[in-house]
């Protein structure tokens, strides 16, 4: 237990050990998401045009960045601030500024989502920016996300998920992480009829078959992420 | 199946995003190296157990992930109050008793 | 005590049953006893019973705060097996099958005894090589049983689902085919009506609610409805409520009160001939003589004395059912219930002297105990007449969990049963 | 066939929709509308079935949940047969079919029938725990016969085609049941904008009201329920649920609610639509509004078919056109029931008449009425017995004194086919009690109505004893508004009580608690006086069990089985508990009930399961890299929720051919392992050191930036539960692994002793375990191959030294390469984002072409962590193993300033003493003989059972690298019995013999690795 004195003030970036996890630049790889294999692009060309009651969009290969840091540190928050332009959200809210958001997750974690291209930019710019006990880990390997919209989304996030989904208690821009089947998910609202759903990887196939399961009443409709 | 409020989400969620964790408030002994076996023992194994009036510890599992303390009636089911890692219970089993006795 | 038989019955249709006799006395307690055995389960009364029966004693009260066999013992899946993993269980849960296939006719009360082979089922390579391990242990310390394969286990149980299908196939699974089930509620009023016939008064509705010590020692209990009563000897065998007795005589055990609930389905002519369990996917089922499927799940993670636990506990079990066997989809659960476990860190007994004097516990057994219920009532009596742990009780002292010598039998008690 | 007993109008039936159903094998027609027991009825068939233990006709008593009788068997093929369906609560469809449960032959003509007439005198109570024991041989013989007996309808042996599936709700209010009070009290929660689900069981709301002639302001009273429907339907916030039972209510207001979406349509469910679906819902406040179940009255033969309670009557009568026979006979303890005779009379049957039990009789409404119409009532009498046997032929009455316990007069028969009666209402109490809360008895209901409870819970109408409509409707009311307020909501104006509905204030004589009707002979010898139909429970039954000594009603229950079947005592367990009171001299609340526990009725297994089934039971995870696995021929290995491969066959190779091919490749040249699953935890802050310190065994305030170090983790008993390599990644900055089954354990408990026990310490842990995939090049050619994919640093053994890991660009993609080794030979661990893995596993393998890089599973991985003696968490280890056991002692420094979780455990007298069992290495007699694993070993082999065993195998193989097998095994003192030889008893009778030696085979000095 280091002295508290001097803990708020050590240089955050030079005790850990960031890196760049990316293709170097113009090598022209590219990464596969964790639905790779559901081809879900050939499906949404092949119902393009199509309009279902549930729409499902992959939002493949963006950064994600685990953020953990106390309230209480103010080299934490505030560089976090200077990094994003973006305030932590709190309790249970998700906020959003021109392609970077933040979802709280705990009261001392927040996930940042950036687009795939920018991501160590901004991750880098975040383990600058910040101070003090805090924790920037890059887990954009680990996750993907999948945007539901459409007019049944709520009914199958009602088979899916044992909280409560109403407007009244899940209003726009909320966000949680719950049960989702017999896994997990971080869940948000974007809009009345538009949800976000932070998976993880391995867990991908597992939610792509539940989602077709619980959707064979509805009309599910691939749409392609653009 | 119980519905319990988180402290940290502060809101109520699901058991089954939820863990029971175990007897709260059972620090774990200073000086290990210092305790005979019997204390040893007592720390690692015995437990208070109450029919009636308990505190627990519970793991908000899926969702926050933190952990935070529970009184609740092991007889009825009925959660009494949640509190924070850190805190001390408001009720109690002698609390609960002396109400009773006032016929609060 | 007035036999039973098929000609006793005959005898009493002739008189329209109505001289049977009373299967119990109502007594009033006397104010002392040799032996106080609190708890009216089926361990209590088998205690009572071999107390009097191999013990002599018979100046003994059974003290029960319901009714006899209302406890865990009126509540459990009824799963008898023997197969466990260490010298010190196995030998226990062993002297209570050989009981076990001699106990009708020793209560000459019909306990139903059922020894239609129970199965253990292995989902991956890591049960395989756990039952592997159980079943080479259980054959050198005298216990049938074999491994099977999927194939084999078809044989036997046709109507489940041995195939690659199901998420978790079917790799293999241990047999023993002197296990089976019993009727839990003969089994209860078996040990009751032969110890009341040999003296023991059975007094129910009488809940104890502090134990007298003096000088270290326990001298009586003072109950809710019959004030003091005193005794030489007290022996606790409360299963769930055991760390409430032991409160009130000042110590703690290593115990949690946990929930485990059970099911039945709607009674069904018969398709199912053994017992199946399975720790993977976490279920196990049989189908009692009546004809309903009994059901039975893993424990509620939480303490809870309120003999019922959580409904997603049984979706869960079900859950399992279904996979294992995809016909029954179309049969329906018809009660569910729950009792208070006393679940003991390494999943093994507590048979034991206290730190206090003349006071003795029988508990810990947890979600597997009413397979042992004549070995317990029988080893326990040799414990309360010694005034000392037996032989085949030593092992299971409460002072286990301060040298570390467990007998940790996760494995083989696996989920509840 | 004709429908004889359907009448010309009325009812609640669609007669412009014939639909057909067979039953037995007969087809008959029927009605949109009808249940199927309203249809048989319609058709004139009086037995239904055939009771289980005495074999007797059964017939159709009740019209709802309460029947015990009409249990069919349905289903038209085998994949669909359901059994032990309600008759009475079983919408009729077209195509239907049905079959009678018991019965052999048939049920009109049973052999059991007959010897269940003899035999019945030999099956009292609990008879088979007195008999069967002798000679002890023969119990599984008749255990046999019992079997075969016992059982309603059958399973089907084929699985089930259909869906069923879960839907979560949260609401402000459920109402359960849409009688008259709930659906006085849904309209007011509607109102107030609250989130109301209003469920009931039945296919239409109104309750009580969908069989009645009441009025309700001054209108039948459907018309009211019609407007109140078409009100809750157009408020967006009210879900109503017919056909949904609330089977469940648990703790904290949490209710399961069945809703069977496609029964009534046909045998399986349309396509993508589930055929039930089972609601779980989470409600601030819960209405009961259940209604009350139709006791009828016990005596002699009043199983006979023709025996039906008389609000049943009313509701074949009023809601389907049925009238269920020619001649009634109604006996009653109360007004109420009068109405089942004038519904009879107004059906155009005959009424031959009313015995009404009372003294005194009814109140002159409806003695006026009944005098009206002509019908003949005879008051303080009773119908004492029935003749008949497939059917009521004539019923006996006699005068009977004022408290129901004596007969005073002489036999009077009347001819009759049907026997209707009333003994009053029973409470739908059921919900009420599942949270354990018990009832109370009240003398003024004669019933239980629901007790104090912790729930947020509040009962109205028959379910608390309001068996006026004019009080169910504006309790309804008011009870809805209490809703509305506890709830949190204000009332929306003009929902006040004052604008509650209103009905007729009808005037009663009160009712008589009369249940068991006395015979002349005494109980035991009067024919049969049924209590529970289901289990053939009778009052003789009762009395012999009290007087046996099974005094608490708990015992009389489990001695019966009263209560037990599959209506749960909807019908009998009051007249029970009172026959039992009265044997006994005590009073019902003395006596007490039993407890009602969830299903209130039965619930499918399906539904209960709901998609979590097959494919969905359990998540299956994979690595990024398992597309080119299931391409390769992988066949997997369950590991925790992990599909890992296990070995990769070949054309034509068995399992232990691949597995040495694969094991050779990588101790000759290169395999490569998809390590992705391997539990990955990013650990940060200026206190992650001394937290690893605490945590593992070992020592970590040494370890460099750039180093990796094995732990072991232990419980704080001293017992390995888990193992792994961490690396320091920075000043204070850590990646730990843990075992594949072992992540998320190993994550919680770090949290807890952070959270809990050392807040102060400044450490964060996040799973990165998806983020990475992980790929192990293994063996001597390890370094070829990485050269080959490793664009940029520098690989030789100088420069990238053992146990060291470094940053550097695979194939263009940024890469952290850790050189430990799980196999003892030189490896690499690649570790990229696993957006990026299968792309370079495929780079990694056809670069390693040229090096025979084979790609290995798990089975693989432990033979050869086996040769080099290390163990695996979970396969060599099992809870009750330290560190020393395993000799691993060098894993432990006890030198650290903390005491570290496991270091007081592991140093408890028994963990100290001498002669534990050890873990060794074993090499059998026979080189080639691998002895199974979890073999146990003795010193002599002969010696007689039980053996005194030493300890088991654990892990055990045959090494192709080495042309032995080995093995890893626990034995007693076993490091200080080194080249001793133990013994491994078969079932075969053979004994392996088997040499003590190290457990490590291969390369004991590391050298392999450190090339
Ligand atoms: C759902 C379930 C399924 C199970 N399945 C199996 C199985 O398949 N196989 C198996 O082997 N085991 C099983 N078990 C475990 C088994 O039921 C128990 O281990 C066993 O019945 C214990 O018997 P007992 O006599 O010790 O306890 P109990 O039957 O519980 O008896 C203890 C008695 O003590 C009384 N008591 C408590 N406190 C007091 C007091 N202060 N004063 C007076 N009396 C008191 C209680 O009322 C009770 O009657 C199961 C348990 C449950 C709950
Ligand atoms: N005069 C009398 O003696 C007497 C006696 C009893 C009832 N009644 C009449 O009965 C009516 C009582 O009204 P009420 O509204 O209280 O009851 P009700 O019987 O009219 O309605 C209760 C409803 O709840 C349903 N239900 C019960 N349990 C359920 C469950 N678990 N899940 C889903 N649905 C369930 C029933 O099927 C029924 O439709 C009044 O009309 C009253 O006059 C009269
Ligand atoms: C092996 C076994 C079989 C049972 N079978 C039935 C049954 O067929 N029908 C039933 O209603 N209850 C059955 N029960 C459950 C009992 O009714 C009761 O719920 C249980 O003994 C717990 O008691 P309680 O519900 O009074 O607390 C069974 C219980 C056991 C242990
Ligand atoms: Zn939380």
């Amino acid at each position: 237990m280091s002295d508290q004195n001097n803990r708020a003030e050590f240089i955050y970036a030079q005790t850990i050990n960031s890196m760049d996890q990316r293709p170097v630049s113009d090598s022209g790889i590219e990464g596969r998401s964790p639905l790779k294999h559901a081809d879900l692009d050939t499906q949404a060309t092949a119902h393009q045009g199509e309009f279902g009651t549930v729409q499902l969009t992959e939002l493949e290969l963006l950064g994600h960045i685990v953020l953990r840091g106390k309230l209480s540190n103010p080299g934490f928050t505030q560089g976090v601030e200077r990094a994003l332009g973006l305030a932590l959200p709190d309790t249970l809210k998700m906020v959003e500024k021109e392609q970077v958001s933040i979802r709280w997750i705990s009261p001392d974690e927040w996930l940042v989502v950036v687009p795939g291209e920018r991501s160590y930019e901004i991750e880098q710019a975040l383990v600058n920016e910040v101070q003090g006990h805090c924790a920037v880990v890059n887990v954009s390997g680990g996750q993907t996300i999948l945007r539901l919209s459409g007019s049944d989304v709520q009914k199958l996030l009602q088979k899916s998920v044992p909280l409560d989904v109403h407007p009244r208690s899940f209003p726009i821009g909320k966000v949680v992480t719950t049960v989702f089947a017999k896994t997990q998910a971080v869940l948000s609202r974007s809009s009345e009829q538009q949800w976000e759903l932070v998976i993880r990887r391995s867990f991908a196939d597992y939610v792509w078959l539940w989602l077709q399961d619980s959707c064979a009443e509805f009309k599910l409709v691939i749409k392609q992420n653009k | 199946m119980f519905y319990i409020y988180c402290p940290h989400c502060e809101e109520h969620r699901e058991e089954e995003e939820f863990h029971a964790a175990g007897e709260a408030h059972i620090p774990r002994p200073l000086d290990p190296d210092q305790c005979t076996d019997q204390e040893w023992g007592e720390y690692l194994f015995f437990r208070n157990n109450p029919r009636g009036i308990h505190h627990e510890l519970w793991v908000h599992a899926i969702g926050c992930r933190k952990f935070f303390n529970m009184t609740r009636d092991t007889q009825n089911y009925e959660i009494k109050e949640v509190y924070k890692i850190g805190q001390q219970p408001k009720i109690t089993g002698a609390s609960e008793a002396a109400a009773a006795k006032e016929g609060v | 005590m007035q036999k039973y038989s098929g000609f006793g019955l005959l005898k009493h249709a002739l008189s329209h049953h109505e001289n049977w006799q009373r299967v119990w006395r109502n007594p009033v307690p006397k104010k002392k006893y040799d032996v106080i055995i609190v708890g009216g389960g089926g361990h209590g009364l088998a205690t009572a019973y071999y107390l009097a029966k191999v013990h002599g004693i018979t100046n003994i009260a059974v003290l029960e705060k319901g009714y006899l066999g209302g406890g865990n013992t009126a509540r459990n899946t009824t799963i008898v097996r023997s197969n466990y993993l260490w010298d010190e269980s196995a030998k226990l849960y062993e002297h209570a099958m050989k009981l076990w296939e001699g106990l009708s006719q020793d209560l000459n009360y019909n306990v139903m005894f059922s020894q239609r082979g129970v199965l253990n089922l292995g989902h991956t390579l890591q049960d395989m090589r756990d039952i592997e391990r159980r079943v080479h242990a259980n054959r050198l310390n005298g216990i049938d049983g074999e491994v099977l394969d999927a194939q084999q286990i078809k044989e036997i149980v046709p109507m489940m689902d041995c195939s690659d299908r199901p998420r978790y196939p079917i790799m293999g699974a241990s047999w023993q085919p002197r296990g089976g089930v019993a009727r839990h509620d003969a089994v209860a009023w078996g040990y009751a009506r032969a110890a009341d016939a040999l003296g023991v008064d059975l007094i129910q509705q009488c809940e104890v609610v502090d134990i007298i010590i003096e000088d270290g020692a326990a001298t009586g209990v003072m109950t809710n409805s019959h004030g003091v009563i005193e005794a030489d000897r007290i022996g606790c065998v409360t299963a769930g409520n055991s760390s409430v007795m032991a409160k009130m005589a000042g110590f703690r055990l290593p115990l949690e009160s946990h929930p485990l609930q059970a099911l039945v389905s709607e009674p069904i002519k018969p398709i199912l001939d053994t017992v199946v369990m399975s720790n993977h996917v976490h279920g196990y089922i049989s189908q009692s003589d009546k004809g309903d499927l009994v059901i039975g799940a893993g424990i509620d993670g939480y303490n809870g004395y309120g003999q019922r636990g959580s409904y997603h506990t049984i979706e869960h079990t079900v859950q399992a059912i279904v996979e294992l066997f995809p016909v029954f989809s179309r049969v329906r659960m018809n009660r569910q219930w729950g009792g208070i476990v006393d679940t003991c860190p390494d999943a093994c007994p507590i048979i034991s002297a206290t730190p206090v004097e003349n006071l003795f516990f029988n508990c810990g057994w947890g979600t597997g105990g009413f397979k042992a219920t004549p070995g317990s009532g029988h080893v326990f009596a040799a414990t309360l007449a010694a005034g000392e742990a037996s032989e085949m009780a030593k092992p299971f002292s409460m002072f286990r969990f301060y040298d570390g010598a467990l007998i940790d039998e996760h494995g083989a008690a696996g989920v509840a049963h | 066939m004709s429908q004889q007993n359907r009448l010309k109008s009325g009812g609640r039936i669609a007669r412009n929709c014939q639909i057909n159903f067979s039953y037995n094998n007969q087809s008959y027609p029927g009605f949109v509308g009808d249940t199927l027991a309203s249809a048989m009825l319609a058709n004139g068939i009086d037995i239904v079935g055939r009771s289980f233990k005495y074999s007797r006709p059964r017939g159709i008593v009740g019209a709802g949940a309460e029947e015990p009788n009409a249990i069919m068997q349905l289903g038209a093929t085998e994949a669909t047969q359901v059994p032990n369906v309600r008759a009475t609560q079983q919408e009729l469809f077209n195509g239907l079919v049905a079959t009678s449960t018991n019965g052999w032959p048939n049920v009109d003509f049973d052999m059991m029938g007959a010897l269940g007439s003899i035999g019945a005198k030999m099956m009292p109570p609990g008879f088979y725990y007195k008999t069967f024991m002798y000679p002890k041989s023969m119990w599984s013989t008749y255990e046999k016969y019992i079997r075969k007996a016992a059982g309603l309808g059958r399973s089907p042996r084929e699985s089930d085609p259909d869906r069923y599936d879960h839907y979560n709700q949260h609401a402000d209010i459920v109402i359960v049941g849409a009688g008259p009070a709930g659906l006085s009290a849904a309209l007011v929660a509607a109102r107030s904008g609250a989130r109301v689900i209003i469920a009931d069981e039945q296919a239409e709301f109104g309750g009580s009201l969908l069989d009645s002639t009441a009025l309700i302001d001054g209108e039948p009273a459907m018309q009211w329920v019609t407007k109140v429907v078409a009100e809750l339907t157009a408020c967006p916030e009210v879900i109503m649920l017919p056909r949904a039972t609330v089977n469940g209510y648990h703790d904290h207001n949490f209710l399961t609610i069945h809703e069977r979406c496609t029964d009534h349509i046909a045998d399986r469910a349309p396509t993508n639509i589930s055929k039930q679906r089972m609601h779980r819902v989470r409600s601030r406040w819960v209405v009961l509004a259940t209604g009350s179940h139709e006791r009828p009255l016990v005596f002699a033969n009043n199983d006979v078919p023709g025996c039906m309670l008389a609000a049943a009557v009313s509701t074949y009568i009023n809601r389907y056109a049925v009238v269920p026979g020619n001649q009634l006979v109604l006996m009653t303890t109360n007004d109420n029931a009068y109405s089942a005779a004038f519904d009879w009379h107004a059906a155009g049957r005959e009424v031959v008449a009313i015995v009404d039990t009372r003294s005194g009789g009814a109140g002159a409404q409806v003695v006026d009425k009944a005098n009206s119409l002509g019908i003949r009532v005879i008051s303080g009498a009773a119908v004492v017995e029935v003749q008949g046997s497939k059917r009521v032929a004539s019923v006996s009455v006699s005068a009977l004194n004022s408290v129901g316990d004596k007969l005073t007069g002489t036999l009077e028969q009347l001819k009759c086919d049907t026997l209707a009666s009333s003994g009053g209402w029973s409470p739908a109490i059921h919900l009420s009690c599942h949270t354990g809360s018990r009832p109370v008895w009240s003398d003024q209901v004669i019933g239980f109505i629901p007790g104090k409870t912790v729930q947020k819970q509040l009962v109205v109408g028959a379910i608390n004893g309001t068996f006026d409509l004019q009080s169910c409707l504006a309790d309804g009311t008011a009870t809805g508004e209490l809703a509305v307020l506890n709830a949190g909501f204000t009332l929306a104006s003009g929902s006040e009580y004052s604008d509650a509905a209103s009905a007729e204030i009808v005037t009663e004589n009160p009712p008589m608690a009369l249940y068991h009707i006395p015979h002349p002979k005494p109980t035991s010898r009067a024919p049969k006086q049924f209590v529970d139909l289901q289990n053939d429970v009778t009052a003789a039954g009762i009395e012999m069990a009290t007087l046996e000594g099974f005094e608490s009603i708990e015992h009389v229950k489990r001695y019966t089985a009263m209560g037990f079947g599959t209506d749960q005592g909807k019908m009998g367990n009051i007249n029970g508990m009172a026959i039992a009171a009265k044997s006994m001299g005590k009073t019902i609340p003395e006596t007490g009930t039993t407890i009602f526990r969830p299903n209130y009725t039965p619930v499918t297994f399906g539904a209960i399961a709901g998609r979590h089934c097959a494919g969905l039971f359990d998540p299956m995870r994979f690595s990024a890299m398992h597309e080119w696995h299931m391409e390769n021929g992988a066949l997997f290995e369950d590991v925790g929720n992990w599909k890992r491969p296990w070995y990769f066959p070949q054309a034509g190779e068995s399992m232990q051919q691949a597995l040495e091919r694969e094991c050779l490749a990588v101790r000759e040249s290169a395999g490569v392992l998809d390590a992705s699953t391997l539990g990955k935890i990013d650990i940060q802050g200026p206190d992650a050191r001394e937290f690893l310190g605490r945590v593992y065994t070992n020592a970590w305030a040494k370890l460099a930036i750039g180093k990796c170090r094995y732990g072991l983790m232990c419980g704080e008993d001293g017992m390995v539960f888990d193992d792994g390599v961490t690396a320091c990644l920075a000043e204070n900055h850590f990646i730990m692994t843990t075992t594949t089954g072992g992540a998320a354990r190993v994550l919680e408990w770090l949290e807890i002793y952070q959270q809990t026990e050392w807040p102060e310490l400044d450490v964060y842990f996040n799973t990165v375990t998806d983020h990475f995939s992980t790929v192990t090049v293994t063996g001597p050619k390890a370094r070829k191959i990485l050269e080959a994919v490793v664009d940029d640093i520098d690989l030789s053994n100088d420069a990238f030294k053992y146990m060291d890991w470094k940053v550097a660009t695979v194939q263009g993609i940024p890469a952290r390469i850790f050189r430990i080794s799980f196999t003892g030979e030189l490896s690499f661990e690649i570790n990229v984002q696993a957006n990026y893995g299968l792309r370079i596993w495929q780079a990694v393998m056809e670069k390693g072409a040229a090096y025979n890089l084979t790609p290995y599973g798990t089975e693989t991985m432990h033979i050869l962590r086996a040769e080099k003696g290390f163990i695996i968490a979970g396969q060599d280890t099992d809870g009750s193993v330290h560190p020393y056991d395993l000799g691993m002692g060098w894993a432990v420094s006890t030198k650290k300033a903390f005491s570290f979780i496991g270091k007081r455990g592991m140093q408890r007298a028994d963990c100290v003493k001498e002669d534990r069992k050890q873990m060794v290495g074993l090499k059998t007699k026979d080189p080639l003989q691998v002895i199974p694993e979890g073999s146990q070993a003795v010193n002599d082999p002969n010696q007689p059972i039980p053996m005194t065993m030493l300890g088991h195998v654990t892990s055990s193989y045959y090494s192709a690298c080495l042309g032995h097998s080995i093995a890893m095994a626990f034995i007693r003192n076993g490091h200080n019995r080194m080249g001793e030889t133990v013994f491994y008893p078969q079932p075969d009778g053979t004994a392996i013999e088997a040499i003590i030696c190290s457990p490590i085979f291969l390369d004991p000095k590391g050298e392999r690795q450190n090339v």
